[in-house]
């Protein structure tokens, strides 16, 4: 009986101590009726060998392709200390840290993820994570709705240059609230948001401006203006950053002149495998002011019974357990594991390792560009600066060239003309410092191939 | 005389110009080309440490943990059974870490088999028409249920329906969704032997009914023997049932919701399919729904076409309530729940519900025979049940606090307390199918250890524990001056 | 500087508080002219990420086979949970156990695992393991011949059919201490020992018997009869036995009336990754009268000063450390680590599963010699019966059909000629319980095709 | 008040008919076509149990070790530095672990690749001509070199030479592999300065020598400053020079065994090169060898042609003293070997011994300072140095097993006690280049700490440790009533 280890003789015991005589006996308050028959969908169970096969087989199904795929997934180098720590039973198998003094482990080193990030973001107070960057920017919305004192709108200005992905997902969620947007259109020469668009909108109450930073196309937004604009209307600003970039680029807590109020975003690039997608984990950070809006669970530092100082869960008075139906969200379960991985991650890169990481994706698409000039049928979409993303247009369908990258062993980007259909033939490419000068010479020729080669 | 327990924080292991070299590229960074204006000038606070201090460090503080790898864990509404080391094992294979979530179908074919015989597995086991993998935790699985049963009643044009009701006994993530979906919360008591109260549900119902949450066995460990006569109120009124997956453990193999006649369910496949919960999570929150709600399901999920699989696209599913996550939903874990399914088979599914109850009964038997009160004590216990030290609480001061505490000296983690709310200084305890005999007897007797010790000197359960890292801990002025960032 | 966690301040500290002032001078008692140049052969430094990518891309080169070879490294199932244990930091990176109190992990696994193999070997006395198979049979020897009181020998006599791979180290290592022995020819339609070929050697005088159980090819062989007659002839045993094999036959403290005095055997069946041939271990098992005389580590439990048990290393008069040069061995580090994956293994598998993994090994081999049956050109040299090993002989060079065998992805079995002239066209096949059915069918569907396809 | 720190033997945890189940095929064993007499009577007392209780019991055992994942572990001799995690992920790839030793080099190119540049790498920081990763430790590798230069003189007709000289201080393995080699030991005396007695050497010299086993830095921790006079001396009379490369470590980068007039050598590539300990193994003792020795090197090693890679055969090395594992050596740790040398290239080669030997002279410096006796004061440190207790020892009583036993205490492991031998009380220190500054540190307030401590009441340390799961434990015990196998 996998997993299970009574033997006849304990099953007879237990069964006497309960005073039945079989197990059947324990389910008698169900209805007959409703007893289940024998899951004939199921398969037969297997041994962890015929397992271990099956998956080596599935696995070797998916064949490996040189990532120059970004829109929200990195491919970066993880240390392998990362998950030999964090796949440990003591931090893999335990629950949320209820019993304080039996989980001093994970709640110190929330506390330390928590500090990494809210000096990363520039902000206050991070939590202990939400469910991924996009669920993360919904929540961010809500919260800005709530936490906006001045304002009693249900809307928001979202800029155009934000995932459309994040955007079908907040959607799915705040929508049910009543809450919407309206979108700031985005300039194509630059692919960012220009002051212009926003003035169309001055003076109208919204709750909070949502930006992102390096925005989906990879290009960089005047952050500094847009914030001090969605100030100057009383909204507050919402910013979705990439954790990696704040290694070089300025932290939403010093954008524009007050900052922004809330930062959140995908904490993927530090440490989380792309593993088709999951699990992976949404931060979100915030100024003082906003503290006791935050969703989640936070870990705060304080002393025991002999005054030595520990650790224990937070403000629990925000979250579901304790407040129900008002509570900031409904998040219980959160993406504690992919946090560990996290934390050691940025404890193994530190500053400057992490400046390095973000200064070579950023090279790197550099390169790329520029390797890329020189392939007939495919040219920039923006002008640059790019962070480490940038879109090119092809002579090609896209997905057609997908394939074909794919057949040559290359994920060659993102199409993204179900979400913008001016960008037809369109891919959005991205560089991590996992990609060497030799491989971006591969990526170009294979791309010339699939373009302008004879025969494919 | 002991050795220092205390662990520095990792900032303190910090010094400026120290760090892991190996683990970043050669090349200083070089951001010349991007705008001054945009560019960080102060260093985040990351520490400055050798790989070793943070292996170590990490590695420590791990030992600072209780786990189900460690200890007896039995977290009631928790499952915390035994988390295969396989499914870490194969679920990490190179190929499955290093796919790109929007890598072509064509190159991910092994992946969206495991994605589609697992929603295939769950359809079966829940009794539902479709299953999708998306939400993330538990209480997505709840948003995405809820809002499909909105979706459902605002596609039919009936506008009105915003009521959802929900027994005292919940969990907080039950009314936190229903208001999360735009909902109002209609709270209905539990009878004395833990039951809905019928003639309160009855009360309730009416043409503003959107649907009922429940779970059952509920949150107070009981199976909801009338849980047709229920279907049949709320379906009558015109609402819909949902069924709280989180205890789906203790009937596995035995009844199926979709039977009994609900109309979504989530389920916490980090609790019935044992996927670890890493101290905090991810979970996985799949849900199944009834051939009505199918159309509503969130996206994205796996069609098979003939040998081979792929996602379905949001056009092909105009009714969707959307997508809930960035990608796929937690994938990994997934995986992780796929390979435990694989490993247990359709023998093993049924096993789980009855030993998880065996063990359930005989441990409730035992800590009665002890002299321990239940909380149901004419009731079968389902995975689960309560023990509620009301009695010792006013006659010796012994609270469910004192006695969570004390179980750590004695090498257990304790069980849930104080949830659900309606039961007084109430001990919520699933031992699962996992545990031995022997070990359920060693927390028996623990627990009456505790009880004699209580008896002779409260004060020793007050000032547990003793024997962790840190003795017990000030919440209070954890939340009123609060510290949740280090600074130096 | 990888590893190194020194910053410029604090080794000018440290050279302040030393009284140097570079890092050179502490080297100032090496003479000059010794000092080394720049080390031209060793690469440039990688950084771990580069290194992971060298990494998969040689694994890749190595293109995994299905295989059917056995000759001492076995490919069997191993637990998840196995390694994953195992490469915890803190058995992973400690050291022997010299301080026994903050070694108690390590110590008391073991002790079970002593406790495991002396159960499986029926003997007395187990040591903490030895390097290898190979290597722990010339440790037996040597063993024997210094405990068998009975004889002056330096001689012993050894079985023909024990794996000739550990005859080659054993000689390597004894004969420098003036140690040989005579060959007990095979028979060779048996493929095992006759009671005849040991007669003819009666009444001489010879330190012990070495008996391979299943013998080299497969066959098993009269223990019994074996183990008698050498106790006669005045003969200690020494039993070279796979572990594996021990959960279904006789233990070797069993054989015959007395059983073997030694028994000794290569670990890596019991939960080993095949791994190149390495690191695997030998285990070694005693009689209680030659413990004195036993090589290697053993831990003994015994009582702290509160009185509580706890684990030490024993009986350490017997090794290098304390009597140098009249030590049993100069064996210091051992293979602590494959050990600790073994008692995983053991307790994971229990009497009964190690008994199933034993079981389908064997049935395996029936049904892969059944199924050989029907291919042209393949015949068997012994007749039965078969542990989980068997030789065939082909109609083609057993180098030619490997190698074609491998590129149809299967690794074939072993040539035995280089060690048996008379077997020149000979493949040692070996099946375990990691081979299914159609398994078996496809690689006798490829070996008909390599021995008698068409094109190839 | 104390958690139970007793772990069960897990024979305890066993219940007749218990098991996990998933872990073997699914049909009972059938041996009924072999002899009745060959098969086994009795059950091996294997534990049945489950699946979770192995993993719990063996994690939680594990938490029992101290290691350098966890302590700061400055044990002499035994150089234990970071062990990078990279190396044992990468050494896991599922198809290194699958290879099967004699798959052949057509299908193994990825894997000989490996050990043949390590063993070019080896060869380059050793300053010798070839190199065989063969023996298995490093007592393995003193064994293969031994045995290679008496088949070097015995190749050359010169059957006299027998006899091995090893200085007093040497490390036990030395005269054993001499003595399993067939030679005879002939020790020699250590200078109070820590160096070889020349004169003592030049009287043992002669027609009988067959060579010399010498670590340089020595195990006192002192560079042998007359390396080049012993080095003529022994030549001289005949004889080879063989270097224990347990104390590489000390000199990597720096100066070479090979130049110094080494004629073999053997490496401990789990200390140098940082392979893992493993609680006692495994370890790999490669050989390097000067021109004279290559015919004699251990099989097999790795040769490379053209663009790929083999093994050599026996029949192209007539004179090799031939295999000395069944395969090819700890091939796994090899190519941890090998990808730590990855890491840290030419450069990092260098750095090696340079902080090796910084952080080990500024802890002897601090010591000294702090009124700790070194053994050899006058001397730089290598890689490790001596403190000797004696006066402590006379004046309170304070030996060196009290000071480490106290030191665990205080969260440290213990240096190496009592070797070598010629220095009483001593306590061989080896910080190694991993550890950072702040831990030396503390390192040294913990042993001014328990000095100070046991200055006031010696009783403290004589009763440490107080902290680990065992308090001092019994070793006469231990070896007069033998317990080594457990029984029921
Ligand atoms: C009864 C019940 N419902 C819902 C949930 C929420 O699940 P999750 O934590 O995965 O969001 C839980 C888990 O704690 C639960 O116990
Ligand atoms: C100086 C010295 N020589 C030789 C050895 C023996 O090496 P191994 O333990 O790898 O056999 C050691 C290791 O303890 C040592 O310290």
């Amino acid at each position: 009986m996998p997993f299970i280890p009574h033997t006849d003789s304990e099953i007879r015991s237990m069964l006497d101590t309960i005073g039945v005589d079989s197990i059947e006996a324990v389910f008698d308050e169900i209805p007959d009726n409703l007893r289940c028959g024998k899951l004939e969908g199921v398969p037969e169970g297997l041994t962890e060998y015929e397992v271990t096969r099956l998956l080596h087989e599935r696995a070797a199904d998916d064949q490996a392709l040189r990532c120059f795929a970004g829109a929200g997934a990195y491919d970066h180098h993880i240390p392998a200390a990362v998950w030999e720590i964090t796949t440990r039973g003591e931090y893999y198998s335990a629950y949320t840290p209820y019993q304080a003094e039996a989980s001093q482990g994970t709640l110190q080193l929330i506390y330390e993820y928590q500090s990494m990030m809210a000096s990363l973001t520039g902000m206050d107070i991070s939590n202990a994570s939400l469910y991924d960057g996009a669920s993360a920017m919904a929540e961010a919305v809500l919260m800005a709705v709530r936490g906006n004192r001045k304002s009693k709108s249900r809307k928001l200005l979202v800029a155009g240059t934000v995932n459309p992905t994040y955007c079908k997902v907040t959607n799915a969620i705040v929508h049910n609230q009543n809450i919407s947007w309206d979108e700031v259109p985005f300039d194509n020469a630059s692919g960012t948001t220009v002051t212009a668009a926003l003035e169309a909108h001055a003076g109208e109450d919204y709750a909070a401006l949502v930006i992102q930073q390096p925005n989906f196309f990879g290009s960089l937004e005047a952050v500094d203006e847009m914030t001090n604009w969605a100030h100057a209307n009383g909204m507050l600003v919402v910013a979705v950053v990439n954790p990696m970039s704040l290694a070089a680029l300025k932290a939403p807590g010093q954008w524009g002149e007050k900052g922004a109020d809330i930062a959140c975003g995908e904490g993927q690039p530090l440490g989380v495998p792309m593993s088709s997608g999951g699990p992976y984990y949404g931060f979100m950070c915030c100024k003082q002011p906003l503290a006791r809006q935050m969703p989640g669970r936070i870990v705060g530092r304080t002393v025991d019974l002999d005054g030595n100082p520990g650790f224990a869960l937070t403000l629990q008075a925000r979250e579901q357990h304790i407040r129900r139906s008002k509570a900031t969200s409904n998040i219980c379960t959160n993406q504690g594991l992919c946090v560990t991985a996290s934390t050691i991650y940025m404890s193994l890169l530190g500053p400057e390792g992490l400046a390095r990481v973000a200064g070579a994706s950023h090279s790197n698409i550099n390169k790329l560009l520029t390797a890329l000039d020189a392939v007939d049928g495919v040219s920039l979409a923006h002008a640059g600066p790019h962070f480490h993303e940038a879109l090119i247009t092809l002579s090609k369908p896209a997905a057609v060239v997908i394939e074909q990258m794919a057949n040559l062993g290359f994920l060659a980007g993102v199409a993204v003309s179900d979400d913008y259909p001016q960008y037809e033939n369109a891919l959005l490419v991205c560089t991590t410092e996992t990609k060497n000068d030799a491989d971006i010479a591969a990526y170009a020729a294979a791309l010339d191939e699939v373009l302008n080669g004879e025969a494919l | 005389m002991d050795s220092v327990k205390m662990e520095k924080v990792i900032f303190e292991h910090s010094v400026a110009g120290r760090r892991a070299t190996v683990q970043s590229p050669v090349a200083p960074a070089d951001f010349s080309d991007l705008p001054q204006a945009l560019l960080r000038e102060d260093k985040p606070m990351l520490p400055e440490t050798s790989e070793l201090q943070v292996v170590r460090h990490y590695t420590r503080l791990s030992q600072k943990n209780f786990s189900i790898d460690t200890q007896f864990y039995p977290l009631g509404s928790c499952t915390m059974k035994y988390n295969p080391r396989a499914c870490n094992t194969l679920a990490m294979l190179p190929n499955f870490l290093g796919r790109h979530p929007l890598a072509p179908a064509s190159h991910s074919q092994g992946f969206l088999a495991c994605m589609h015989d697992l929603q295939e597995i769950l359809q079966d086991v829940t009794g539902m028409k479709g299953v999708s993998l998306t939400p993330m935790a538990g209480a997505q699985g709840e948003f995405a249920g809820v809002a499909m049963i909105m979706a459902y009643h605002r596609k039919r044009g009936d506008m009105e329906r915003n009521e959802i009701i929900v027994p005292d006994a919940a969990h907080g993530t039950n009314p936190a969704t229903a208001v999360m979906c735009g909902c109002v919360v209609k709270e209905i008591p539990t009878n004395p032997e833990g039951d809905v109260d019928i003639e309160a549900l009855k009360a309730v119902v009416g043409p503003k009914t959107a649907g009922i949450m429940l779970t059952n066995p509920s949150t107070v460990g009981v199976f909801e023997r009338k849980i047709e006569e229920i279907s049949k109120i709320v379906h009558e009124a015109g609402g819909m049932l949902y069924y709280d997956g989180a205890n789906l453990n203790a009937i596995l193999g035995k009844v199926r919701p979709g039977d009994m006649g609900f109309d979504v369910i989530h389920m916490n496949l980090h609790k019935t399919f044992s996927t670890p919960h890493g101290g905090g999570g991810p979970g996985s929150g799949a849900v199944g729904v009834s051939e009505r709600l199918l159309p509503f399901m969130p996206i994205p999920h796996v069609k098979q076409e003939g040998d081979s699989y792929r996602y379905v696209t949001e056009a092909e599913c105009p009714d969707s309530i959307g997508r809930l996550s960035g990608w796929a939903g937690n994938a990994g874990v997934n995986l992780r729940a796929y390979i435990y399914a694989r490993l247990l088979g359709r023998e093993g599914m049924h096993r789980v519900a009855e030993f998880a109850a065996l063990n359930a009964n005989y441990l409730q038997a035992r800590l009665s025979a002890e002299g321990f009160d239940l909380a149901y004590p004419g009731r079968r216990a389902s995975h689960e049940f309560i023990v509620t030290l009301k009695r010792q609480a006013k006659d010796i001061g012994l609270t469910a606090t004192d006695i969570a505490k004390r179980l750590l000296d004695k090498g257990f983690h304790a069980p849930t307390i104080y949830f659900p709310l309606l039961v007084p200084e109430c001990l919520l305890i699933e031992p699962t199918e996992t545990e031995a005999k022997e070990d359920l007897d060693a927390f028996v007797e623990a627990m009456v250890e505790i009880l004699r010790e209580a008896e002779a000197d409260i004060e020793q359960a007050k000032g547990a524990p003793y024997t962790q890292p840190v003795r017990r801990l000030d919440d209070v002025k954890a939340a009123r001056e609060l510290d949740v960032v280090w600074s130096n």
